[in-house]
């Protein structure tokens, strides 16, 4: 089954747009892993000698209002944004497996009051709960992450639960069945492994929107506490700076959009490679 | 038809119910309390305490919900204490402004969104798809806060087509539409496109060909009809966002509505007020998708009978 | 001759699922074509309607002659023109063959108005007459409802309705009785064939089951992997099956008045298009195979009679 | 470009000029009209009701007369009373009020508009501005006399405060909740025509109006015939409005945007002093700052200087006390004053037994030097946080800043759960000593915990035994250099006030009178052309 | 011979709607009984809808009956615990008739064999060994083990199916249209398979499919269903009495063009199954209805020997035409 997925993966990559967007993406990651040996500058090292300096030979990305190196921070900022977008969709999916999977496999009056509740989440603007529950959960990255990842929880439970009441109907698992299975076996060897690869290529897609979605958070003044960069922060830190120091805010702006656009390009090469389209539109 | 909308609106009782605690006790939850935002330097504790019993705020959550619930039933929403108007009064002065931005954007986003998705399915697999996917997607990965102000540098700072902001006339609402439109066409497209890909490949539609319709009236007449179905779907999940999801547009269009009078009590954490607009939106949410339900159920025969 | 198909050749990109393929069918009369699933019959039936470019295939060679024009190379406008009108398709699936959405009634006038030119109240009488004729209970009330109201039988019966509706001169009948019960087919069958007899069409009648083609149809094409192997009258066909495939055929065929056990099976599988055999492409499962299949590609020969096969040893008999 | 192009970027432009001409604002050329976007304090403003307002805009000052006027100096002038007397022991407050005034709905003003008003004030947010007030005696129509339940010299300031516009009794009673958003009748040089929440009021002149205070110029009726105060939350938007037209003048620029508004040519600004202050704020129960010694380090390792500079753009201020400089209690012993002096904080924290570790962060008893500082989300506030972050490192403190939406913040400190927090406040009166610092005041707004004899006892003298103004500024002098000598607070950043203002379109007088950008000044603003 | 399978009054209703909804009852399957002797072929045959697939899983109890009673090998399985279901299900096999589905598409054949062995938690030592031999005792080339469903065609993803069913040894298999999806030279090839596993391994087959001329080849005895009911029990060499196992024969095309026929038409559509009419479910179709077969359902009764059937009216045993040309073959 593993070589399954892997082939796949050597499929989208193959393609031109996935290996372009996989190239980056793999950059991006590494950049976000090493950030403390890639950057050139401690990310919080103030130089108020130099504020807002265009970019230049020895601060290729500029500085900004304090005299930071923006590649510097923007290096750090990854490892923020990814690892912020990344842990909430995480939990989001983990979380979205199990109650989609619970749903969709036994149905009935908790189906139906979970999926109440699950599209009331759904259908509200997810920048207000998110605003909502950070204001609970208080400020730094975790009431962010877990704000996107009740944000997004709707979307990979319905998305699993759509995936499982389908995939229950398949002669296979009447096949399991009739051999004397039990739920556990049915769920965890055949319909969560065949139910994962759509929520997993959803997942990757909306860890862009995640990105986005920290960015706006950080808009108002929510996730990464100063001085830790994340591209989110950096964008909102002030608009004012758009007509002093642009670059402070348009580069992780150019950050955020391409490493979105990325993951797009990189997911529709897997949906391509997986075949999962056709799941999709179910969902 | 009609029995089977009756029998959604009972079943929405119980659900009212359980959203009304959700949305009473939810922002009690959120440290801080709004008579601070009414002291200032000068007051006195004892004038605190007076706030608080004027707007009960000192007796018990239970008894709090108790008086809430009570008053909603007859249809009051009860008074906000930081601007002590009637609730009901502010959301009605904001709602307009919500209203005329989301569906302008909505309908931006989704007859643009249908237009792209019918043409880039029709071309599926060919450069006009791509550029056309592309081109929509880039512009759904700018957040909107961020692409409003690109957007009033370009237009209306430098070209000067239209104002900056506001909420006067039609022209203030172009970059705002747009701002807040966009991120929607992609999704709108994504799901069009597939839709109509998929139904393309039906039986149906080969026979539609064998009859020897022209394609064009195939596409727009049939399957664009099927591609509809898990479009309108999506699009009412989209009612809570049209009323209360353009907080960073109306922030940087310096234009009121819901979304900037919620995060606004949010923050002064005005409850009757936070309460209210949430209890609305929540409603305005579930009746959304109520009528997606009907309309989904009006479209598709099928569904008809099954529910009926 | 109504159709004439000549050394047709149909390609997606470097593969050629349907090669050699020359067969043809008159006016009054039923051509049945047989094969198992991956011989080429369907995409022998959607070349003749000019709908493979929708599948991304083309007709690579060899000439579809309708009533004496060549259909490959015509233009799709021309193409368009004959499509549901003179040259008709019923479909295998009625399930999925009519559109959910919409009422029955319009989709059967929708060839009538398009090619015949007929106004809406003329196609809707036209449409309750085609009915009537194909013997649906109660056509007024028919033609109100929507397709999940209808049985399977029914909606084929629709389905061959609307294939009527612009008055074709020849109907291509694909699996037409594949999803439905026995006793539907037997009716659907009938239908057709007195439609046939009728009106004097020309019908192509798709299908695996050989039952079917013996009661049916006049003369038979069978397929295999992409090409005709026999053509023949379906007497000589069933008395005297010439090429081994269609003798295996037959053989395989359960009746009642069988033994247990007594069914005999052709070995092997169905290569897939990717890796055909060289030679006949039958010879891997032939029991009477030569040298020379192994090698030499069998050409479809026809004799006066109208009959052909495409063996090098039932030629050598 | 192939046609197609060609063709497709015509119609692109074609379309933008008939959206430009349809986006174009239709002046009426025969009226002199404006449009000022309000400073972003002032947004939210629910209505235009004095009384019961919690949030005031500036519209409120061009709608509504007050009795007294402040000016920038500090110093009070006449408005609609022409002349005030304290008796000796401040029990009775005597007012002789001006005469031929009318509200905008043609009821005159005199006394007993005065002694009907003041007793509104019972119950509402407003009410201790005229909490000192026992009752108010008609003398006659245009004499009011005000008997104190105990002597309140500050009254003169409560009473030039922007929440004591004077309303018609009549509307006011006549519209109820209305009040303010339907329709507001003053006494002021602009008429309330119109008002939507959250996006704009309009005003019209009052052509009647001649009773303009000293403050002003024009003592008549308005230049500007009609004025449109919008809200525009974000400072880019409105900065932008500015530039492109759509807004004539600012009130309240955020100091990032200076150097933009000095770079373009057809802008202009104004400035008037300071109305508040930016400090950190400790809290004296939770360690390490129960120990004067790491309160006074801290505040000598800030750098007013490098944070004017940085964060406020050089504009503004440094602040070394608590007070705003154009108040005579913030003269204090210059010896008192909090200035940077990494030196001796070094020395302080070596000596208070907080020695260095081999990364440079100071250890006590095995506790590191680590604290955490609240602030809030605000640019500037969040900018200070960090600069402020930086500059304690090189005491060997570590800060953790913790950002918080404000009302967040304010619970915090209520519950003592802070350590260090930048804060700001906006208070043009020495009384914020006493609001901050009062042991009655704990937790909150005393939320530093502050609890000393000798503090609370020059409290009381400042606050209750001042007769006269000169007392009280001398008393406050004293209490403040006893708060400052406990290192309650480390004064950072004096803001100014900024209004920008589009030279083609206005006239704006070269000096601002006024605490503030308003009544007084805006009758004298022009519209050119 | 002793019965292995015993099917007494079994039922099965689906109801839908419920809460602020008609409830609607939908027959499945009703009052179906029938004894299977160990060694032998029942056929079930019937159009679509006619409760063929249900009753396969009922007997398997992989639906639970609404009534009645299956017994297998002398045990009620309504008396066994989950635990000892679960065990029992063993020596009862499934085999469904899409192969295409039938297989995991994640699962390689190795990983679909020895599934049988790890649901019941009894692995085999050697488990290479074991596929290897199951492959080879459906016919397939052990190499097969490694490749994935979707690189098999499906006549070799229906071996596996039966592989898989057989792994364990069951006594008795259940075979739900085992052909229905694949090519006529393939369904042969599986009948024969069949045939030759039910003699080398002595197993008892239920097999469930809609072509009467398939089932008359094939098993030993007939089951005719027509919404949900048992309208005739008849050994296949009999000729049918009942007049819709009549009609469905004489739907049967014959591969033999000089024994074509004009069909003789059912009249009306078959009901539906939500409201099944009072008396004989078949009567509004029936040539030879009356008063009696609309007011009376007819219980079966015996025709001589094993035959039943369910019909007031039943065809007399005159020889019919169609029925003769067996004799003249």
């Amino acid at each position: 089954m593993i070589r399954h997925r892997a082939l796949a993966m050597l499929k989208a990559v193959s393609t031109f747009k996935g290996g372009i967007s996989g190239a980056f993406l793999l950059l991006l990651v590494i950049g976000a892993l090493f950030a403390p040996w890639l950057s050139p500058y401690p990310y919080d090292q103030q130089d108020l000698g130099i504020m807002n300096q265009a970019p230049s030979l020895t601060h290729l990305f500029g500085t900004d209002e304090f005299g930071r190196d923006v590649l510097s921070r923007m290096i750090t900022g990854a490892r923020t944004s990814l690892s912020v977008s990344i842990t909430a969709i995480g939990i989001s999916v983990a979380l979205g497996l199990v109650l989609g999977a619970t749903c969709g496999y036994f149905g009935g009056t908790f189906d139906r009051i979970v999926m109440t509740v699950i599209d009331l989440t759904w259908s509200f603007p997810e920048i207000l709960i998110a605003l909502m529950l950070v204001a609970i959960i208080g400020p730094g990255l975790e009431g962010v992450v877990i704000a996107i990842a009740i944000a997004y929880l709707a979307q990979f439970t319905r998305l699993t639960r759509t995936q499982i009441m389908s995939l229950k109907s398949e002669t296979y698992v009447e096949a399991t069945i009739s051999l004397g299975a039990g739920h556990a076996h049915v769920l965890f060897s055949h319909l969560l492994p065949n139910a994962l690869a759509p929520v997993l290529v959803a997942a990757m897609l909306a860890t862009g929107d995640a990105i986005i979605l920290e960015a706006t958070l950080g808009f108002f003044g929510l996730g990464a506490q100063p001085p830790t960069p994340s591209w989110g922060a950096m964008m909102s830190s002030g608009t004012a700076q758009l007509f002093i120091a642009p670059w402070v805010i348009l580069l992780p702006g150019l950050a955020v959009a391409l490493t979105v656009v990325f993951i797009n390009l990189f997911g529709d090469a897997v949906i391509a490679a997986l075949d999962v389209r056709a799941k999709f539109r179910e969902a | 038809m009609i029995g089977f909308t009756l029998r959604r609106l009972v079943l929405l009782l119980p659900v009212f119910f359980v959203v009304s605690l959700v949305v009473f006790f939810i922002i009690h939850l959120v440290p801080g309390d709004p008579i601070d935002n009414l002291m200032r330097a000068g007051s006195t504790p004892e004038q605190r305490l007076q706030i608080a019993a004027k707007y009960g705020l000192d007796r018990s959550l239970v008894e709090q919900y108790v008086t809430w619930m009570g008053r909603l039933l007859t249809g009051d929403l009860g008074t906000s204490i930081i601007q002590g108007r009637p609730v009901s009064a502010l959301i009605a002065r904001n709602l307009p402004y919500s209203l005329e931005l989301g569906i302008a954007a909505l309908l931006f986003s989704t007859l643009t969104g249908i237009a792209a998705g019918v043409i880039a399915a029709s071309y599926q697999g060919t450069r006009v798809d791509d550029s056309i996917t592309g081109f929509i997607l880039l512009g759904s990965t700018v957040p909107s806060f961020w692409l409003g102000l690109l957007l009033i540098l370009v237009f209306a700072v430098w070209l000067g087509w239209v104002p900056v902001s506001g909420a006067r006339g039609w022209s203030s609402l172009i970059l705002p539409t747009i701002a807040a439109g966009l991120g929607g066409i992609a999704l709108v497209a994504r799901v069009t496109r597939i839709a109509m890909i998929e139904t393309s490949r039906q039986d149906f539609v080969t026979l539609l060909h064998a009859k020897g319709l022209p394609p064009f009236i195939i596409q727009l007449r049939h399957v664009l009809r099927h591609a509809m179905v898990p479009v309108v779907t999506i699009l009412s999940l989209r009612i809570g966002w049209v009323l209360g999801g353009a907080v960073t547009i109306e922030y940087v269009f310096a234009r009121p509505g819901l979304g900037s009078l919620l995060i606004r009590a949010l923050n002064q954490r005005d409850y009757p007020l936070v309460q209210g607009c949430l209890l609305m939106l929540a409603m305005a949410v579930i009746i959304g998708a109520l009528i997606g339900d009907i309309v989904q159920a009006a479209m598709d025969p099928r569904q008809r009978e099954a529910r009926a | 001759m109504l159709l004439d198909l000549e050394m047709l050749r149909i390609s997606f990109g470097a593969f050629a699922p349907v090669d050699q393929v020359t067969l043809s069918v008159d006016r009054g009369e039923i051509l049945g074509i047989v094969g198992e699933s991956g011989s080429g019959k369907s995409l022998t039936a959607t070349a003749i309607m000019g709908l493979l470019p929708r599948i991304g295939g083309q007709v690579a060679a060899g000439t579809i002659r309708f009533d004496g024009t060549n259909l490959v190379g015509l233009p799709e406008r021309q193409m368009r023109r004959l499509r549901g009108g003179r040259i008709a398709l019923i479909t295998q699936n009625p399930m999925t063959s009519l559109d959910s959405m919409m009422r029955i009634g319009p989709q059967i006038d929708q060839a009538a108005r398009l090619h015949l030119g007929l106004g809406r109240s003329a196609a809707r009488a036209k449409s309750l007459e085609l009915m009537a004729d194909l013997r649906i209970p109660d056509p007024a009330s028919v033609y109100d409802l929507f397709p999940h109201q209808l049985s399977g039988g029914m909606k084929q019966r629709i389905v061959i309705a609307m294939a009527l509706a612009g008055d074709p001169e020849l109907l291509i009948a694909d699996e037409p009785t594949t999803a439905l019960d026995v006793t539907v087919q037997a009716q659907i069958v009938q239908i057709l064939v007195d439609l046939v007899r009728q009106r004097g069409l020309g019908l192509i009648l798709i299908t695996h089951d050989m039952g079917v083609v013996a009661q049916a149809c006049d003369r038979v094409a069978v397929m295999y992997c992409g090409r005709v192997v026999e053509l023949a009258e379906v007497d000589a066909l069933f008395a005297q099956p010439r090429h081994p495939y269609t003798q295996a055929l037959i053989r395989c065929i359960p009746r009642h008045d069988m033994a247990r056990g007594t069914m005999s099976a052709i070995p092997g599988v169905v290569p897939s298009a990717a890796a055909q055999p060289p030679g006949c492409r039958f010879n891997p499962r032939c029991a009477r195979v030569a040298d020379r299949c192994r090698i030499e590609i069998p050409e479809l020969r026809i004799g006066v009679s109208g009959n052909g096969v495409a063996c090098h040893v039932a030629e050598a008999a | 470009m192939n046609r197609r192009g060609f063709l497709a970027s015509v119609s692109v432009v074609t379309l933008a000029a008939g959206l430009g001409l349809a986006g174009g604002y239709s002046a009426r050329a025969s009226e002199p009209e404006a449009v000022f976007a309000l400073g972003s304090a002032e947004i939210g403003a629910p209505h235009h009701d004095p009384i019961r307002a919690t949030l005031l805009s500036t519209v409120a000052t061009l709608i509504y007369d007050r009795l007294i006027e402040q000016d920038v100096d500090q110093s009070y002038h006449p408005h609609l009373a022409e002349s005030w007397e304290n008796s000796p022991d401040g029990m009775n407050w005597t007012f002789k009020l001006r005469q031929g005034v009318r509200f905008h709905d043609g009821e005159p003003f005199n006394a007993a508009t005065i002694a009907w008003w003041i007793p509104k004030f019972k119950g509402s947010p407003n009410e201790y501005l005229v909490d000192a007030v026992d009752r108010v005696e008609v003398v006659d129509d245009y004499t009011v006399r005000f008997v104190m339940k105990r002597a309140e010299p500050n009254l003169i300031y409560n009473l030039a405060s922007s929440f004591m516009g004077i309303p018609s009794p009549k509307a006011y009673d006549a519209a109820g909740d209305n009040f303010g958003v339907t329709e507001a009748v003053g006494t002021g040089p602009f008429m309330f025509e119109s008002f939507a929440v959250g996006q704009e009021t309009v005003l019209v002149a009052n052509e009647d109006y001649s009773w303009g205070s000293d403050l002003s110029n024009n003592k008549g009726a308005p230049h500007v015939k009609r004025l449109t105060l919008r809200e525009i939350p974000d400072a880019s938007t409105a900065f932008l409005e500015l530039k492109t037209g759509g807004v004539g003048l600012l009130l309240g620029v955020p100091d990032q945007f200076l150097p933009q508004l000095q770079a373009e040519e057809m802008l202009d600004f104004r400035s008037l002093p300071g109305f508040g202050i930016t400090y950190l704020a400790f809290n004296t129960r939770a360690e390490p700052f129960g120990d004067a010694a790491v309160r006074q380090a801290t505040a000598l390792a800030v750098d007013q200087g490098a944070i004017l500079k940085s964060v406020f753009n050089g504009i503004g201020l440094e602040a070394h006390q608590f007070l705003i400089s154009t108040l005579v209690e913030s003269k204090i012993d210059p010896k008192l004053e909090i200035h940077h002096d990494l030196a001796k904080a070094n020395e302080l924290l070596d000596k208070a037994g907080w020695q260095r570790g081999d990364d440079g962060i100071r250890v006590k008893d095995g506790k590191p030097l680590k604290i955490k500082l609240t602030a809030q989300s605000e640019t500037a506030i969040k900018r200070t946080a960090e600069i402020v972050q930086a500059q304690l490192k090189a005491i060997g403190m570590v800060v953790e800043i913790d950002i918080f939406d404000s009302t967040t913040v304010v619970d915090q400190l209520k519950k003592g759960q802070h350590q260090l927090a930048v804060r700001q406040y906006g208070w043009n009166n020495a009384d914020i000593l006493d609001w901050f610092f009062s042991t009655t005041n704990i937790p909150y707004p005393n939320s530093s915990g502050w609890q000393d004899e000798k503090s609370q006892e020059l409290r009381n003298v400042a606050m209750q035994q001042s007769k006269t103004q000169d007392e009280r500024v001398a008393n406050f002098r004293k209490y403040q250099e006893n708060l400052i000598g406990n290192f309650l607070f480390v004064p950072i950043h004096e803001p100014v006030q900024n209004y920008a203002f589009n030279k083609t379109m206005l006239d704006v007088p070269a000096k601002l009178r006024g605490t503030q950008l308003v009544q007084a000044t805006a009758v004298d603003i022009k519209v050119i052309g | 011979m002793s019965d292995l399978l015993t099917v007494n009054g079994l039922s099965r209703r689906f109801s839908d709607g419920g809460l602020l909804r008609k409830r609607k009852t939908f027959h499945a399957v009703s009052n179906v009984s029938f004894a299977l002797k160990k060694g032998q072929i029942l056929g079930v045959v019937g159009e679509s809808g006619c409760g063929k697939s249900t009753l396969a899983r009922l007997v398997l109890r992989l639906i639970t009956p609404s009534e009645g009673q299956v017994t297998f090998d002398g045990v009620d399985m309504a008396s066994l615990s989950r635990q000892d279901m679960r065990r029992l299900r063993q020596r009862m096999q499934l085999v469904f008739q899409d192969p295409y589905s039938a297989i995991d598409p994640r699962y390689s054949i190795r990983d679909a064999l020895l599934e049988p062995f790890r649901v019941q938690g009894a692995m085999p030592r050697s488990a290479d060994e074991t596929v290897a031999s199951l492959l080879d005792m459906v016919g397939l080339n052990s190499a097969l083990a490694a490749s994935y469903p979707h690189q098999l065609s499906g006549g070799q993803k229906q071996r596996i199916g039966i592989a898989r069913a057989l792994a364990l040894n069951p006594s008795l298999v259940v075979l739900d249209e085992p052909t229905a999806s694949l090519d006529v030279s393939v369904q042969a090839q599986i009948v024969s398979l069949l045939e030759r596993l039910r003699q080398d391994l002595g197993l008892t087959y239920l097999f469930i499919s809609h072509d009467l001329g398939l089932v008359r080849y094939f098993c030993d005895q007939i089951l005719v269903m027509y919404l949900g009911r048992i309208v005739e029990v008849l050994p296949s060499t009999a000729a049918p009495k009942h007049p819709y196992t009549r009609a469905l024969l004489d739907s049967t095309f014959e591969p033999d063009p000089k024994r074509r026929r004009t069909v003789t038409r059912l009249a009306g559509e078959i009901p539906s199954g939500y409201d099944l009419p009072t008396g004989c479910a078949f009567a509004n179709r029936c040539p030879r209805v009356t008063d009696l077969c609309r007011r009376e359902l007819s219980t079966l009764w015996s025709q001589g020997g094993a035959h039943q059937v369910a019909c007031h009216h039943p065809l007399t045993a005159a020889p019919d035409a169609i029925i003769d040309e067996r004799s003249v073959a």
